[in-house]
């Protein structure tokens, strides 16, 4: 049985959110479909399963590493190979969480930027489904089923208001 | 003399009035002015002349001066007494924690103040921490036409553009009369270390010594009531004491 | 692997190779990179990693101050005082350290040569035998009375040579000169002494030993005789060593100098007034001691007052300070002695220490029993000057003197030099009278050479300096001695006889010799190589006991005194008071380090400066750095002003060490010369009146900046 | 045909009967794929005078920066101007005033983001952009400065032969953390909301181009799972960059602060550095956009409501820069120190005592006294002018607390004036750097966020209140 990925494309998103809500009452379970836009619309405002997203995940062990890394730095370093400067202690207190600050934040921030590579799975230089009207602002919901349900499916959207439904082939972008 | 140096680990464990090792005394009622001083350290610690135009700009390369001032205006004028500022090895030196690469540091058996001229990376941060200004840059390769070379004294580096150089006390000096003193098992004496500007001066106005040692010839005269420390507000501990007045 | 790099990848390769390096060689190690060839055979005595040490004497003025030289592999690497030395005790000053820039300095003259006309840097290198040759011929050839020999104020055992030499020519004695001695007016000093107590010598005034210490003018802690040894001296009476009490100390002279500007008190007296206020000081003191001095008797204090500038109150105030003094002393000495009445400025001054008590005693003949050779005074070389004009000098040899450059320009030396026919330099440094000689045939430098040196003052005990070389000579240079000694070989005869020594080590070791009797010596020895060893080890040799003579002041109580005013040559507004730079010398302006070496008093580096009283500059609408023409009746040039708070209204000052016109990249083109537009007056003793001429200052709208190492912000209260 | 970017439902546009609010960008919306097609425009349609100008600013570069640092580097820093006592000299001005410069991109786009301010939509990437350029302008003054700029990297935490490590005690150490970390950040808050526009240009160009953004663009599409990571990613950015923005131009105001120096030594110089850098950068920020608001079809973008909303960030920060100087100066012309009142008089009555005044026209004066005029406000070049002086301004109080603050120590024997040398083409250099870096930047990022600009338009509407309509903004998140 041979399955087709199809996409619907809407001008807003209020049809859009309908569709996707008469769809999944038609029995096209949620990870059938995908929505791609030209802009960020929430899980809620689409009516979709909120997404998992390790991101804040990945900020937190970023930290975490940053903040082991200024430990050793501050403190590991100095103790590795002591040098003494201004009559000041060998581990000084304050000027070590200016450090410990730093590295932290970096770690943090490049943990994040890492994470949204990470989850997204870029680079993905592959050929995917996509039209560039998406850019153009346009709601795309993406659906795959097999060829025989596929005309079931193309026309409910028709009805709902899509301003084109057809098969899409994955395309290098 | 059996001594035990305590070396203390930070701030909270040397306290202000404490000695350091190494430490000089300047007589400013003795000082002439005359440089040799001056000359003395430049020819001891192969110091660049810089040539006139680079010398009016503040770029000499003297790690002692001779500073004096004049009070009043004629005829009741009066010129303060000369006095040889050089670097005053801080005990808490303002220029030593500032630097990124640890070029300056100290040293914790001499306890002075050392600069790594290998180190340097020549931020020149040190330089503007220093309350004294008593450190100096190499702003250029200065140059030394041949064979002004053979001059140099092999026991202190030369050294080039972008580096930060200052009074070591005479370290190399330190360095060997401890050698010496080790290989004969014994103390160094008092008066056994001597800097090339107190071994010039003619008035005999500079003494150096040991301060941890209270008998010697140093450690008394810092002790005299005419002893002052140059900015002793700031609370750097310095190790060269000035002796005013008569 | 291609086999062949064609000839463009070979210069595209080159090429980048040469940028690499650039880049590496550019931005390197802390460390500069140093190329010192290593000696193919070490000089003796030298040692890898060890340093080793020699004693000798700095050569950098004619005071003999010990040095202990450290040498590294051949290499002099630091000068420092011979501690045992009577004169300065282990101590130096600027222009001793800096000797080693002279030792090694870029432009020194490196082998002997004909110049192919007078003032030319067009020469022919010529090999020692054909030196030696010239010299036997000038020798022989030029009737004796024709020979010409001037030398300078150091070393003594070559113008001992000279003089033996001379001698058995039949030519006249050598003359020696140096612009320390012009500017420290030694001969008046002698003279005074001479006229006031009747005996032969210089003074010495050991400072140590007083409470108050009064001094006309004498900068003796600048350059003056002894200046190591004054300062030494001067120590002790701070200190009190010898007297319990901190020494009080009084410099009268019209502007601050180094020495002044460590007074408890500088009294900017009007020039040429020294010896009137001397006198009143005197006349006061013997009033109030109820006492009749002949040559203070005929003052009167007010008009001295009047005069001098200071006050009869001040006046009465300083006589009861030395009066009060347990032991006082007053010195005459530089400006006081360089006017028209230098001379009874001189007596006056000398004649205070009467009334006194004071602790001056002459200084001891060497241990040769003689005393050191002064320099000629300025009246011996204008008469020298004479003889060359009138075509009467056919031959003259010059060594360790810069005559062009040192005495004054309108005594016309340099016109005088073209009448000589022949004229043979031994300069080691290419001076602007090496750049008249006919030859140039370099004596080695001082730490090269062998040689003694007496002293003229300095130390109370009879001393013998000794010379030695601390490293190979470092060019083709050859002692002046043996190119003599040689010489007078070749001349055969009488003169070989009286000269029959193989070379300077032998002469020297023949002048030694006497000493081998002497008992009360700090070494002994039994016969002359053991005693000459010891001789170099030690620096020298001197007695354990002091041998200073002790003046007799009684002819000085009844001789009366009278002392004229001072004459002033030419128009201008200011006196000139030229001053020696108490860092440069006479003779330091080619060492690199020296120029850096900041001015004591005005921090100046580098360049010639003029001294003006801030309020005259304010009137003269003159700022720091403003050129100013100066201009006596004998010329004028062009210096930048400095705006120095310490000096009298009416006088303006001029430091002597700059303004070469050869001598050196170090020191040729920079600052001015004020012998050029000084009038070559004399005081009564024949030495030159530096202080007698008067200037005016013209604006010359141009600006130059003074190089000074202390700040030029807010220094007279102001941005 | 492209959609327009309407607004969500129950909006009232176009009222007639209320106030005209199509003036503002959010109430004036245009179809998302005129607004790209604008965007591409602007980054492929180029005259030759433009590039005229890049040539120039490019030979500027090569000889001013290029060429004079390697004269300099081989040298020494002799070429320069900096002497005893102003060791610091202008390259550490010129490292602050860029690192000022830097600070506004961050303002604009994760401060005004946090605080949900909506003018800021059309020029965050503008500011960015100027925020990455600055950085790396500032990372050259600072490299300039060094004695020994090949051994840099000796400041790198980093394990070595020479068993050293940085000395964490140092401000310096903690400047170069600070602007590493800043830097760092930076560049990639620039990215991440640079990606979804950068899919737009690789679906609208072709050629080298289309391989370019492709590879940039990194496949994005626009899933609902990549916008949730993007989406999560900015605000940890936006809140977490702030408190780095903070600490930079702390940290630098450090390198003097922590010094024992009158005139240095001064507790408020943190928050001082941090509002002065503002003042900068969104005067900075002005500048930059008047000259984008040239380029084609931008003056639909950036609109004198854009001027008239910067204008009044520029007046409060003004008045908040006014009042942490006069904090600083009060408290060290009260203490009477000797040394900070010689200073503080050097500072105004010295022979740059006229920088000084300068310093306070330019950034005072002139902010209150046309900042508060609504008309000069909205008039783009004036504003520019504006910005234009206030930069003048804080340049010179740089200078003012770098070198001629320098001038003026405990040891007043080497008091020294300093004057610039190779410094001056050196920072013409870096300049001429700055703008020819915006200007390629110009022709390869959109400069505008026309997803966020989308967003803006849709989320924005007018709702009847009684008798007139008011602006509402709807949250999405």
């Amino acid at each position: 049985m041979s399955e087709k990925t199809f996409l619907a494309l809407f001008s807003d998103v209020n049809p859009a959110a309908e569709a996707i809500a008469q769809l999944r009452e038609m029995g096209m379970k949620d990870e059938q479909m995908q929505v791609i836009s030209g802009i960020p619309f929430t899980a809620p405002i689409l009516g979709r399963p909120h997404p998992r997203t390790n991101v804040p995940r990945m900020a937190m062990g970023g930290a975490l590493v940053g903040f082991l890394l200024a430990m050793f730095f501050t403190i590991g370093t100095p103790n590795l190979y002591p040098v003494y400067v201004g009559g000041q202690p060998l581990i000084p207190v304050p000027p070590s969480v200016i450090a410990t600050f730093e590295l932290t934040m970096l770690g943090m921030l490049l943990a994040t930027f890492l994470g949204v590579f990470l989850d997204s799975r870029f680079p993905s230089y592959r050929p995917m489904e996509y039209v560039p009207a998406i850019s153009d602002g346009k709601i795309g919901v993406l659906f795959r089923c097999t060829e025989e349900e596929s005309s079931r499916w193309m026309d409910a959207l028709q009805k709902l208001g899509a301003e084109s439904v057809s098969p899409v082939e994955a395309v290098q972008l | 003399m059996e001594k035990t140096l305590t070396i203390p680990e930070y701030k909270a464990d040397w306290a202000e009035g404490e000695n350091g090792k190494w430490g000089m005394v300047i007589d400013m009622d003795l000082c002439t002015g005359c440089q040799a001083c001056v000359a003395a350290c430049a020819m001891e610690n192969n110091i660049s002349f810089v040539g006139e135009e680079d010398a009016g700009y503040g770029r000499t390369m003297h790690w002692i001066r001779i500073e004096r001032f004049w009070e009043g205006t004629y005829p009741e004028i009066r010129m303060t007494p000369y006095q040889p500022i050089l670097c005053q090895q801080c005990g808490h030196a303002p220029c030593e924690p500032v630097c990124p690469v640890f070029a300056s540091v100290h040293s914790q058996a001499e306890q002075i103040n050392l600069q790594v001229y290998n180190r340097c990376v020549g931020t020149r941060y040190c330089a503007n921490n220093c309350p004294y200004q008593v450190r100096v840059f190499n702003w250029r390769d200065w140059p030394r036409p041949a064979p002004l070379e053979n001059q140099l004294n092999p026991s202190v580096t030369v050294r080039r553009r972008g580096i930060m150089e200052k009074c070591t006390f005479c370290i190399q000096r330190i360095r060997q009369a401890e050698d010496v003193a080790k290989s004969e098992g014994r103390e160094i004496r008092d008066g056994e270390v001597v800097p090339a500007c107190a071994q010039a001066c003619p008035a005999d106005a500079i003494v150096f010594g040991r301060l941890d040692d209270p008998e010697s010839r140093v450690s008394q005269l810092a002790n005299s009531p005419r002893g002052k420390k140059l900015l002793e507000e700031l609370g750097t501990l310095p190790q060269v004491t000035y002796l005013l007045g008569g | 692997m291609s086999q062949e790099i064609s000839r463009r990848d070979f210069l595209k390769l080159g090429g980048l190779g040469a940028v690499a390096t650039m880049v590496l060689t550019g931005c390197g190690t802390a460390a500069r990179y140093v190329r010192r060839t290593p000696y193919t055979k070490m000089p003796e005595y030298t040692f890898t990693g060890q340093s080793t040490y020699f004693a000798t004497t700095c050569r950098e003025c004619p005071a003999a101050c010990g040095l202990i030289v450290r040498t590294f592999q051949g290499r002099a690497i630091k000068v420092e005082g011979n501690p045992n030395h009577p004169v300065n005790a282990g101590k130096t000053c600027a222009r001793g350290q800096a000797t080693l820039h002279g030792l090694y300095n870029p432009d020194r003259i490196q082998g002997p040569f004909k110049r192919s006309a007078r003032g030319s840097e067009q020469i022919t290198p010529l090999d020692w035998n054909a030196a030696i040759q010239v010299v036997a011929q000038a020798l022989r050839e030029t009737s004796p009375q024709g020979i010409a020999f001037l030398l300078g104020m150091a070393p003594d055992h070559l113008f001992d040579l000279v003089s033996d030499l001379a001698r058995a020519l039949g030519a006249p004695a050598p003359i020696r000169f140096g612009a320390l001695g012009m500017f420290e007016a030694r001969a008046t000093l002698r003279k005074a002494t001479q006229n006031v107590l009747g005996q032969d010598g210089l003074p010495w005034f050991d400072l140590g030993a007083a409470n108050v210490v009064f001094s006309f003018g004498a900068n003796f802690l600048e350059t003056w005789l002894s200046p190591v040894a004054y300062t030494r001296l001067f120590s002790q009476m701070r200190r009190g060593e010898r007297n319990e009490k901190r020494g009080y100390f009084v410099q009268f002279e019209p502007r601050m100098s180094q020495t002044a500007s460590k007074a408890d008190e500088w009294i900017p007296l009007r020039p040429g007034t020294e010896g009137w206020v001397a006198q009143a000081l005197g006349k006061l003191i013997a009033d109030a001691r109820g006492l009749q001095v002949a040559a203070f008797s005929g003052v009167n204090v007010e008009e001295v007052a009047q005069n001098s500038g200071i006050e009869v109150a001040e006046l009465q105030r300083l006589a009861d300070l030395l009066m009060k003094a347990r032991r006082a002393l007053v010195i005459p000495g530089g400006a006081a002695l360089a006017h028209t009445n230098g001379l009874e400025n001189a007596e006056a001054i000398l004649t205070l220490n009467a009334l006194l008590d004071a602790p001056i005693t002459l200084s001891p003949l060497s241990p040769f029993g003689d005393a050191y050779h002064q320099p000629a005074s300025l009246q011996e070389m204008a008469a020298l000057i004479e003889r060359m004009r009138r075509g009467e000098v056919q031959a003259l040899f010059i060594h360790g003197a810069n005559p062009v450059f040192e005495l004054p320009a309108a005594l016309g030396f340099a016109e005088a030099l073209q009448k000589v026919p022949l004229v043979i330099s031994f300069a080691t440094f290419p001076d602007e009278t090496a750049l008249q000689a006919d030859y140039v045939f370099p004596d080695h430098h001082g730490l090269e050479s062998w040689g003694y040196q007496r002293l003229a003052t300095g130390s109370a005990f009879p001393t013998l300096s000794s010379s030695q070389p601390v490293v190979v000579p470092f060019y083709n240079t050859q002692a002046t001695a043996d190119v003599l000694l040689a010489a007078a070989a070749q001349i055969g005869g009488a003169v070989a006889q009286a000269l029959p020594y193989t070379d300077e080590v032998a002469y020297i070791q023949a002048r030694l010799s006497p000493l081998l009797e002497q008992k009360n010596g700090f070494f002994g020895a039994p016969e002359i190589n053991t005693f000459f060893a010891y001789f170099q080890q030690y620096g020298g040799w001197w007695k354990t006991t002091e041998e200073t003579v002790k003046p007799s002041w009684e002819n000085a109580f009844n001789r009366r005194l009278q002392v004229k005013a001072a004459e002033f040559a030419g128009e201008g507004e200011f006196h000139l008071l030229p001053f020696i730079s108490p860092v440069l010398g006479e003779a330091g302006a080619n060492k690199p380090w020296l120029q850096e070496v900041p001015d004591p008093t005005t921090t100046v580096m580098w360049n010639s400066w003029i001294e003006i009283n801030p309020q005259t500059a304010e009137e003269l609408g003159l700022q720091d750095d403003d050129v100013v023409r100066v201009v006596s009746d004998q010329g004028s040039f062009e210096v930048s002003v400095y705006r120095y708070p310490a000096i009298r209204p009416d006088v303006v000052a001029i430091v002597f060490g700059q303004g070469h016109t050869a001598y050196g990249r170090y020191a040729q083109g920079r600052g001015v010369n004020p012998g050029q537009i000084l009038k070559p007056v004399t005081n009564a003793a024949g030495d030159l009146a530096f202080a007698a001429t008067r200037v005016r200052l013209e604006k010359t709208g141009k600006k130059r900046a003074i190089s000074r190492l202390e700040s030029i912000l807010g220094v007279y209260g102001e941005h | 045909m492209a959609v327009a970017a309407k607004p969500l439902p129950h909006a009232h546009t176009h009222a007639t009967e209320g106030p005209d609010h199509r003036e503002s960008l959010m109430f004036d919306p245009r179809p998302r794929g005129l607004m790209n097609a604008w965007a591409m425009e602007a980054m492929h349609e180029t005259s030759w005078k433009f590039w005229a100008v890049a040539a120039f600013l490019a030979l500027i570069v090569l000889v001013f920066l290029v060429g004079a640092w390697a004269w300099m580097i081989m040298e020494g820093l002799g070429l320069a101007g900096v002497n005893r006592p102003a060791f610091w000299g202008v390259f550490l001005v010129n490292t602050v005033f860029w690192i000022g410069i830097s600070h506004a991109g961050t303002f604009i786009s994760a401060i005004l983001r946090v605080l949900k301010v909506e003018f800021r939509r059309p020029f965050t990437r503008a500011a960015e952009l100027m925020t990455a350029f600055g950085l790396i302008q500032a990372g050259f003054s600072i490299l300039m400065h060094m004695g020994r700029v090949w051994l840099s990297y000796w400041l790198l935490p980093y394990p070595n032969q020479r068993q050293l490590w940085p000395n964490f005690h140092s401000p310096l150490t903690w400047d170069f953390l600070a602007i590493t970390t800043y830097l760092l950040s930076s560049l990639m808050y620039l990215y991440l909301p640079l990606i979804p526009d950068l899919a737009m240009a690789r679906d609208r160009s072709s050629g080298w181009r289309k391989r370019l953004y492709r590879i940039l663009a990194l496949g994005f599409r626009g899933t609902e799972e990549e916008w949730e990571h993007l989406r999560k990613a900015m605000t940890i950015f936006a809140f977490a960059i702030i408190p780095v923005m903070f600490s930079v131009h702390t940290i630098v105001s450090w390198d003097f602060a922590m010094a024992t120096r009158p005139g240095w030594s001064s507790t408020i110089f943190g928050p001082y550095f941090v509002i002065g850098a503002l003042h900068s950068g969104m005067a900075a920020v002005v500048v930059v956009l008047f000259f984008v608001r040239r380029m084609k079809h931008m003056t639909y973008f950036v609109r004198p409501e854009h001027f008239d909303a910067l204008g009044k960030l520029m007046l409060v920060i003004s008045m908040a820069w006014a009042y942490f100087f006069f904090n600083d100066y009060i408290v060290q012309w009260y203490g009477g120190d000797k040394w900070t009142r010689m200073l503080l008089e050097y500072h105004e009555n010295g022979p740059l005592g006229w920088m000084w005044m300068l310093m306070l026209i330019c950034n005072v004066a002139v902010p209150w006294l046309l900042l508060w005029n609504r008309r000069v406000r909205r008039t783009p070049w004036l504003m520019a002018i504006i910005g234009i002086l206030i930069n003048v301004g804080m340049w010179l109080e740089r200078y003012v607390i770098v070198p001629i603050s320098l001038t003026i120590n405990r040891m007043p024997f080497t008091w020294r004036q300093y004057v610039p040398g190779i410094e001056i083409p050196l920072g013409i250099g870096t300049l001429a750097l700055f703008i020819l870096l915006y200007m390629l930047a110009s022709r390869l990022i959109p400069l505008v966020p026309i997803w966020e600009v989308q967003e803006g338009q849709m989320v924005h509407s007018l709702e009847r209140v009684g008798k007139t309509y008011v602006p509402v903004v709807k949250e999405l998140e």
